[in-house]
């Protein structure tokens, strides 16, 4: 990774190392700093705007300061509609991010370690999954749901979120487990463990980084997937996406709630994001361990 | 690795014999949910997409379908204006991937980079938060900012730096388009890269400085060529996502000013939802699934998706 | 729930799915209208008691005005009624899918531009046979012809459809907004003369810093740009599709004219980008007070501009569209009307339902107990307790509007050639092109898609 | 507890022009209990037949057999092995004591404090008790190295393979290690596969050696019969450090005529020799002699090249003074003698210690004689291995 | 070309309680172009010593010259450095030559010929030229070894580490290799650091040795300073295989009354031991001599416990018949003599061999003699250290 001592290239160049290093971290928090202000700065504004009073949200120039209010706020958890379909939304992309890894972690490890007739095109079948816009798929999977009596129903759902996340999680874990190397499982298996016992305690703990990566990106897509919620659902498993536009009405828009809606809508993200903070760096030197 | 069908043990009871159906046959239970699921989400649509794509309108009993051989298709590239919708989703596409490749990769090495780990953990879950912001939110959002009379963004232009505001939507759609798909989906590659990274073995970037390679071929050599199988799926998932992007332009810019951002999705959707043209629309989709996977195709075989230790 | 709230304007109710309908006054036993009040029709109310109804709806003021009254028909039939209420472009998806799939999920469902293709898919239940249900309707107690003209045309598809495609729940018609701050600032009179107009516009642009002159939908979509300017053209004495299927009449001098005013008037006296204006800019602009006038959009962006989310509440003016001194006065209008489908389980329950929802009882109610403002019925618009609670003016304007109102005559291709229209048009107030070349262009699209 | 027995194993890796063969139609019988060292050169195919056994890897043909099965199709898991690999492949993310019981917690039913109690007595033997907590990354070469081997050892398996597992360690350390690995394989009596380039290790450690070179099996045979018995030139010159001298000569009569100087051949050697005409001659560092002058005919002038104190003894570079081509062997002398480089000394040739070799094929023509009791030593070793 | 300083340096790994000191307040000057060897027990420091020269590791105190520079400051590639891995740290993606041409394409502008030349070369020297277009994952352990070490020698860097870069190879490669790297380090002069835990290297290779123990600086001196005269009992146990007995005792008169036999003290060392009481007598194994009956009173009685026959040589595990405590001794015989376990036999310890160590400080109190000649080595040895 990024180093922060010095290289220079040679000796007459030699920077001392405590003004290069000062240097390197100057221009890294230069960007990163650049960088978050440029994430930020929406951010800070939809946030702000589901604060502000009615009628001040666009308001020019910006009341940058402004006695916040959580009117929306309030609104917007006592209309149990929202509520409800936030956990509602909650519990069926949860369950549909566990469902994925299953399915989806087993078969990249298959699809990484063993020699599968015609794996790219396998590969490449996987991958066709997601190639199609959605609305190109909606009309076929809306029949397929009725048809299955999967329609409107929590279980459906989440099994569309599995699909829309399946082909994600299958490329990027097999990209994750060919990075790491077989003689972990190989020793694994001398160790009497079974292939499945090389895989769930040596394989995936070395994985980790990625299996929480895809973690949060399959959250992340489920979440504020709308279209397949829009025509799948009608009353039982209805997303939460669905309520948040429901703030952009026929001839005015709510900007309050939309932004609090939305606002709302990251948080559990956010909190998802903190929780498994650690494990996304959970970097493992194998070559301190394995000689090659 | 050993052949799939090694055995693992020698069976003896019930139980035994069912862990061992289990063990001996793992790759296939492995594969078996991932496959169903597959099968369901991919040959139906795709049959049916063809299938529709295929007639002249749809009808409730699906035999009944008069089959029109390649009229729509004719329709699409004639009318539909599928040819001018698949030149500006390659220029959105081929910008907004190196943009987010970029700056994903260079934003995960130098958040790895950071010295204090607190820090690092900010920086870490900032950067992935505009990924989750909705769609239609961001977009209906996003326009109000970029509001030329009434927006913050130009606001903020105008009033804080000595350039005067374009108005994005009308005057650089397509950049603003780019752009704003950048700020929502560069998380998406910093996430995989920032994971990739820390798998790099640290021995290996040792070895690199002892043999005295500045930072960024530490980087062009060792560490992206490590990196390598991470790095070409996040850009090949990332490709084809940016592909069947939607939501969020259409929010933004529903394919215009005319038809300056006019996706191949926002085509689709136009001819299936707004011009009732779901053979239309049908048609486009096939083009562009053979389309696309015919360049996944070239891709993979071009730069392969080979690990290091293979 | 906030249904009933008037502050957060017209948006009405933020629920988007599976509220079922109860009511705010339903809590307490008490009906919001008596069932006196439809007794008296010769309808046999009760005749689907125990069956339900699901009613596909988008976010719009008509549901949130009409949800508490709801338990009155479900106590009056003994249907249950189930709602499904989107946002307008998610409805339209669903709305499509499930037509287009032989489903048949809605018994009702909003209907607008698309009435005369859906109509000539068959996926439209024509309400004919309904209406000659004597059991089912009762003329004399409905009195149909209280309704606008236009409204009843627009529920005959716009005059492509012999019979009743649906029953019209909403109208609104085009209105001018005006700042009377301005106004009075700079002495100007409300507009009644496009030239007028344009010069207002241009008085308030070159004289206020921070306010543009006016503004106006430029974005396309057969909703947007088009659905002003439709209003300018007859106003210049065209109209679309002078000779169905074959001449689109766009490029009709009339119509280059009328684009070239709207054009004109936003480009040059329009905010930055207004070929990108869609209606909810239109609607914020004005609300910031960043922009003069509207020259024409919806009646309904009155609560908007005058509630708590406007910061010039107090200073919005309405007054009628203005047109060409030697034109005719003819603002364009809008229809949301409910339909039921070939495939709906239970079209005769949604048939009732469609009587009772567009029934005088009903709307008064509405209008006069609730916060709505867009009756189809011209007797609500003359009821004076409604008058008094919009106010005078507003009702007024709207009123004489309506009544000349010509909505535009959706054929069944128009979602497919308007939207290129609109796009010709887009082009053209962001000024890649005259005009004229635009509206050249539109025409040959127009019938060119015809000609196939 | 199991014989093995490797039937004309071979193994390609890779395909057609581009295949290397690592192992070459070894076959070997292991009886059940013994001690098996491998040796030979980097690349010979230790490694890949260990990893053949171990089931690792597929041979590309033969089969092996542990115990009476055969196990071609089954799993390194259901060998029911231990093996400590050339590359450690310690578990990253586990600390020292998980990785140590990792096998037991897969392989057996023990309960935890059994575990704990086995972990903690190997890792006490490897001292490496006190880093049980560490994570791999965290500890030197040799300590992984050690961890790798308490990984292997706690375990109670069919058949112990070890692929150098000593080779980072220090030499104090390696020779308690060696007592422990010795110990402990006569205490469990497992069969054990044992790689190692230690030549103390080699020599003292296996009931048998097996030495290999490009994949072909050039001696099996006990340590003492490899070392004075050895098969051919290739087993003569790798055993033994440093390794035995050879020269190459053209008989000419009952003389070798090697380039430098002559050797006598004793009858014994003729009749070995008979009518071959070229030889190789070979005789350890050790074996010879060096004098400051002549003493008999036997001797041979050379030049001191270089001089290689080790401590209690040299090692002497030497050439012969009259050759024509630039050779260069080893005399092993006592580290006190005095012997400076330019030096000329008389180096003896005992007729007893040299081997001879045919010349073309390196097969052993003629064995060095032994005193009576290396012999005895020798047959003694031999014999339990019969 | 550079001499290296280094200054107290410590080094600790973790903070606070858990901290580990691995290096710990060593100073060391290193002349130019001087070839250094390392050696110390696992885990004693050496790699985290040369880590820190190598600029990979920041020591936690002192300083680091390079030349007349202070390289504290300076990243390995300021410094200048080639190294071999103790874990080879091969790049897995790259081929061999690759491998071993990537550090002279980041550190020097020679040309791509130039640079093939050079790899070529150094790989026909490793023997690894038929395999430049290998990756890493198909070569065997050796091969890996040796490319690691041919990555660092194509390279003309200021200074090499080489941690244990032979320890996978066999005796014969590892002699050649040991050859090569000798004969490089004296063409190219380059400052040399090498760890090794192989007795021949520590004792061939470098000018001087520097023996590490718990990350202290036990001795730093020539070879044969330090096997002849170690600093103390550590040295002297550490280097020798095997290693030198140790004999813990009192002293009584001028008697040495060890645990199953006395030791009459000669007058040097009885002025050398003063007025201390307990001692450790050392004796290397080869030192002592086995009889068969007691020729003088200097022999005592001994039981063979077990032979370890190494060929040339054996190795006699004996315990003294009368002694109290269970303690072995090692004595090395010649392999071709008769002796068998649990034979009695005497054993002489000459007085000109023994060391004499305090027992509490371990340090040595007295050395043994040494012949005229190896004193001269020695001495000569030690001269250019100077
Ligand atoms: N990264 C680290 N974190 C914590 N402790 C470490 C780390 N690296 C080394 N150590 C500890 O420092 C001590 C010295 O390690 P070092 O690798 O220098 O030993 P060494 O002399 O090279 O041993 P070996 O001969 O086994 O390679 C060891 O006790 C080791 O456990
Ligand atoms: N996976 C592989 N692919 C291709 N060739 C291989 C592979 N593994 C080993 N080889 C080759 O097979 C031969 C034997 O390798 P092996 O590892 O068995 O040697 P070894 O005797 O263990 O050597 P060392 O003592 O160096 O460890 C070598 O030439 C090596 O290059
Ligand atoms: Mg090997
Ligand atoms: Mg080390």
């Amino acid at each position: 990774m990024a180093t922060t001592d010095s290289d220079s290239a040679t000796a007459s160049q030699r920077l001392d190392k405590d003004t290069r290093e000062k240097l390197v971290t100057v221009v890294r928090h230069t960007i990163l700093l650049t960088w978050s202000f440029i994430v930020l700065f929406p951010l800070y504004w939809l946030a702000s705007m589901s604060l502000k009073p009615p009628g001040t949200a666009n308001s020019l120039p910006p009341d940058w300061i402004f006695l916040p209010t959580v009117y929306n706020y309030i609104q917007l958890i006592q209309d149990s509609g929202f509520v409800a379909a936030f956990a509602n939304s909650l519990v069926m992309v949860s369950a549909s991010v566990v469902l994925v890894l299953l399915i989806g972690v087993p078969a990249a490890y298959v699809l990484s370690r063993y020699d599968i007739p015609m794996e790219r095109d396998v590969l490449v079948w996987i991958l066709s999954s997601r190639m199609l816009p959605p609305i190109a798929v909606v009309l076929p999977f809306f029949i397929i749901f009725r048809e299955l009596n999967l329609f409107d129903t929590r279980v459906g759902m989440v099994l569309m979120y599995v699909s829309i996340n399946l082909s994600l999680v299958v490329w990027v874990m097999k990209a994750f487990f060919d990075g790491i190397p077989e003689t972990l499982e190989e020793a694994a298996r001398v160790d009497g463990a079974t292939q499945f016992q090389g895989f769930r305690k040596v394989v995936l703990p070395a994985a980790k980084p990625g299996i929480f990566s895809v973690a949060i990106i399959s959250f992340i897509f489920a979440w504020i997937e709308l279209l397949f919620g829009l025509v799948l659902t009608s009353f039982e498993a209805v997303p939460v996406t669905l309520f948040v536009y429901s703030f952009i009405g026929s001839r005015s828009i709510e900007w309050g709630m939309l932004a609090a809606a939305s606002t709302a809508m990251i948080v559990p993200v956010v909190i998802f994001l903190i929780a498994v903070n650690k494990y996304l760096a959970a970097g493992l030197s194998f070559g301190v361990v394995i000689k090659e | 690795m050993s052949t799939p069908t090694q055995t693992e043990t020698t069976p003896q009871s019930t139980f035994a014999r069912l862990r061992d159906l289990w063990n001996d046959y793992l790759p296939y239970w492995f594969m078996a949910p991932m496959v169903a699921v597959m099968v369901m989400i991919t040959f139906f649509p795709g049959a049916y997409d063809l299938y529709l794509s295929l007639i002249a309108e749809p009808t409730l009993d699906v035999f009944a379908a008069d089959f029109v051989g390649l009229r729509n298709f004719e329709t699409a590239f004639t009318r539909g204006g599928a040819i001018h919708s698949f030149v500006i989703t390659i220029t959105v596409v081929v910008s907004a991937l190196l943009l987010e490749t970029v700056l994903g990769f260079v934003l995960a090495a130098l958040v790895a980079g950071v010295g204090s780990d607190r820090a690092k953990s900010f920086y870490r879950v900032l950067f992935i938060i505009p990924m989750a912001v909705a769609p239609v939110s961001l977009a209906t959002i996003g326009r109000i900012m970029l509001n030329s009379e009434i927006g913050i963004i130009p606001y903020v232009i105008n009033t804080g730096t000595p350039f005067a505001a374009p108005s994005f939507l009308s005057d650089v759609p397509l950049l603003t388009v780019i752009l704003l798909d950048a700020w929502n989906w560069t998380p998406f590659m910093f996430i995989i890269f920032y994971a990739g990274l820390s798998s790099v073995p640290k021995t290996l970037i040792e070895a690199s400085r002892v043999d005295g390679a500045p930072m960024w071929r530490r980087y062009v050599h060792v560490i992206i060529p490590y990196m390598k199988p991470v790095v070409f799926v996040a850009t090949l998932i990332r490709l084809i996502d940016l592909f069947r992007t939607f939501g969020v332009v259409y929010g933004l810019t529903g394919g215009g000013p005319g038809t300056a951002t006019q996706l191949v999705s926002i085509n689709i959707y136009e001819q299936m939802f707004i011009n009732n043209q779901i053979t239309v629309a049908a048609a486009i989709a096939i083009v562009y699934l053979v389309v696309v996977v015919a360049l996944c195709n070239v891709i993979i075989a071009k730069v392969g998706f080979e690990g290091v230790w293979d | 729930t906030r249904g009933g709230d008037g502050s957060d304007g017209g948006g009405g109710g933020g629920s988007g799915g599976n509220d079922g309908g109860t009511s705010t006054s339903g809590s307490d036993g008490e009906l919001a209208i008596p069932l006196s009040e439809y007794e008296d029709a010769d309808i046999d109310w009760r005749q689907f008691e125990g069956s339900s109804i699901n009613i596909g709806a988008v976010q719009h003021p008509w549901v949130s005005a009409i949800k508490p009254a709801v338990p009155v028909f479900e106590e009056l039939t003994g249907i249950d009624v189930v709602w499904n209420v989107l946002p307008e472009q998610q409805f339209r998806t669903k709305r499509q899918t499930d037509v287009s799939t032989g489903a048949g999920q809605f018994d009702v469902f909003y209907m607008d531009q698309v009435v005369n293709q859906f109509r000539e898919e068959g996926w439209i239940q024509p309400l004919d046979p309904f209406f000659d249900d004597d059991s089912l309707f009762d003329e004399g107690w409905y009195e149909p012809d209280d309704l606008f003209e236009a409204s009843r045309w627009q529920a005959h598809g716009g005059g492509y459809s012999d019979t009743w495609t649906g029953m019209p729940i909403t109208v609104e018609v085009q209105t001018q907004f005006y700042r009377k701050d301005l106004y009075d600032k700079h002495d100007l009179e409300v507009a009644e003369t496009l030239e007028q107009f344009r010069q207002n516009a241009k008085t308030i642009h070159e004289n206020e810093s921070d306010v543009v002159g006016t503004v106006g939908r430029g974005d396309k979509g057969y909703g947007m740009n088009i659905y002003i300017l439709n209003t300018f053209l007859r106003e210049f004495g065209t109209s679309l599709w002078t000779e169905f299927p074959t001449d689109s009449g766009l490029d009709s001098d009339g119509v280059i004219d009328a684009a070239e005013w709207y054009v004109s008037l936003l480009q040059d006296y329009g905010p930055e980008g207004a070929s990108t204006q869609t209606w909810s800019d239109v609607l914020s602009t004005m609300q910031e007070g960043r922009a003069g006038h509207i020259v024409s959009d919806a009646n309904l962006f009155w609560p908007g501009l005058t509630g708590s989310d406007s910061s010039v509440a107090d200073n919005i003016g309405i007054a009628k569209v203005p047109s060409p001194a030697d034109g005719q006065f003819s603002p364009n209008a809008f229809n949301w009307q409910i339909s039921t489908s070939k495939n709906a389980q239970n079209s005769e329950q949604a048939f009732l339902f469609m009587v009772w929802a567009s029934s005088q009882p009903t709307n008064i109610w509405m209008h006069v107990e609730g916060d709505a403002a867009f009756s189809v019925r011209q007797s609500v618009w003359e009821n004076d307790e409604f008058r008094s609670r919009v106010g005078e003016n507003f009702a007024q304007v709207t009123l004489e509007s309506l009544q000349e109102a010509a909505p535009d005559p959706f054929d069944r291709k128009y979602p497919e050639w308007g939207q290129r229209y609109s796009e010709e048009l887009q082009r053209a107030i962001a000024g890649q092109k005259s005009a004229e070349e635009a509206m050249t262009q539109a025409a040959s699209i127009a019938e060119d898609i015809y000609s196939n | 507890m199991a014989k093995i027995t490797i039937d004309d194993v071979t193994k390609r890796f890779g395909e057609g022009d581009e295949s290397i063969v690592a192992v070459d139609d070894v076959s070997l019988d292991i009886r059940d209990g013994e001690f098996i060292v491998f040796v030979g050169p980097s690349g010979s195919g230790k490694s890949t037949l260990m990893r053949i056994v171990a089931g690792l890897e597929t041979q590309t043909e033969g089969d092996i057999h542990i115990g009476d099965d055969l196990v071609n199709q089954l799993g390194p898991r259901a060998r029911d092995i231990a093996m400590v690999f050339q590359n450690y492949a310690l578990y990253p993310n586990m600390t020292v004591e998980e990785n140590m019981s990792f096998g037991l917690k897969m392989s057996t039913d023990m309960s935890a404090d059994e575990i704990e109690e086995a972990v903690t007595s190997a890792a006490e033997m490897m001292d490496i008790d006190m880093l049980l907590d560490d994570k791999p990354g965290e500890l030197s070469g040799g300590q992984q190295q050690r961890v790798a081997l308490g990984r292997a050892i706690v375990r109670d398996p069919n058949v112990f393979l070890m692929d150098e597992p000593l080779s980072n360690l220090d030499a104090k350390l390696r020779a308690e290690m060696r007592t422990e690995i010795n110990r402990l394989q006569n205490d469990l009596d497992v069969t054990t596969l044992y790689v190692t380039h230690d030549q103390t290790e080699a020599m003292t450690m296996g009931d048998r050696l097996v030495v290999l070179n490009y994949g072909e099996l050039q001696q099996v045979g006990t340590p003492l019969e490899c070392f004075y018995r050895p098969a051919n030139q290739f087993v003569a010159g790798f055993l033994g450090s440093p390794s035995m001298n050879f020269f190459e000569g053209k008989v000419e009569g009952g003389t070798l005529r090697a380039d430098g100087f002559d050797f006598d051949l004793t009858e014994r050697m003729q009749s070995a020799v008979g009518s071959r005409n070229e030889l190789v001659l070979g005789i350890r560092p050790e074996d010879m002699t060096l004098h400051d002058r002549a003493n008999s005919g036997h001797e041979f002038e050379a030049v001191v090249d270089v001089v290689e104190p080790m401590g209690s003894i040299s090692y002497v570079y030497l050439q012969a003074r009259s050759q024509s081509h630039d050779q260069t062997f080893i005399v092993e002398t006592d580290g006190q003698r005095p012997i400076s480089e330019g030096q000329h000394v008389y180096v003896e040739i005992p007729d007893r210690d040299v081997h001879l070799f045919d010349a073309a094929s390196g097969e052993t023509i003629h064995q060095r004689q032994l005193g009576d009791d290396a012999e005895m030593a020798l047959e003694e070793q031999i014999k339990p291995a019969e």
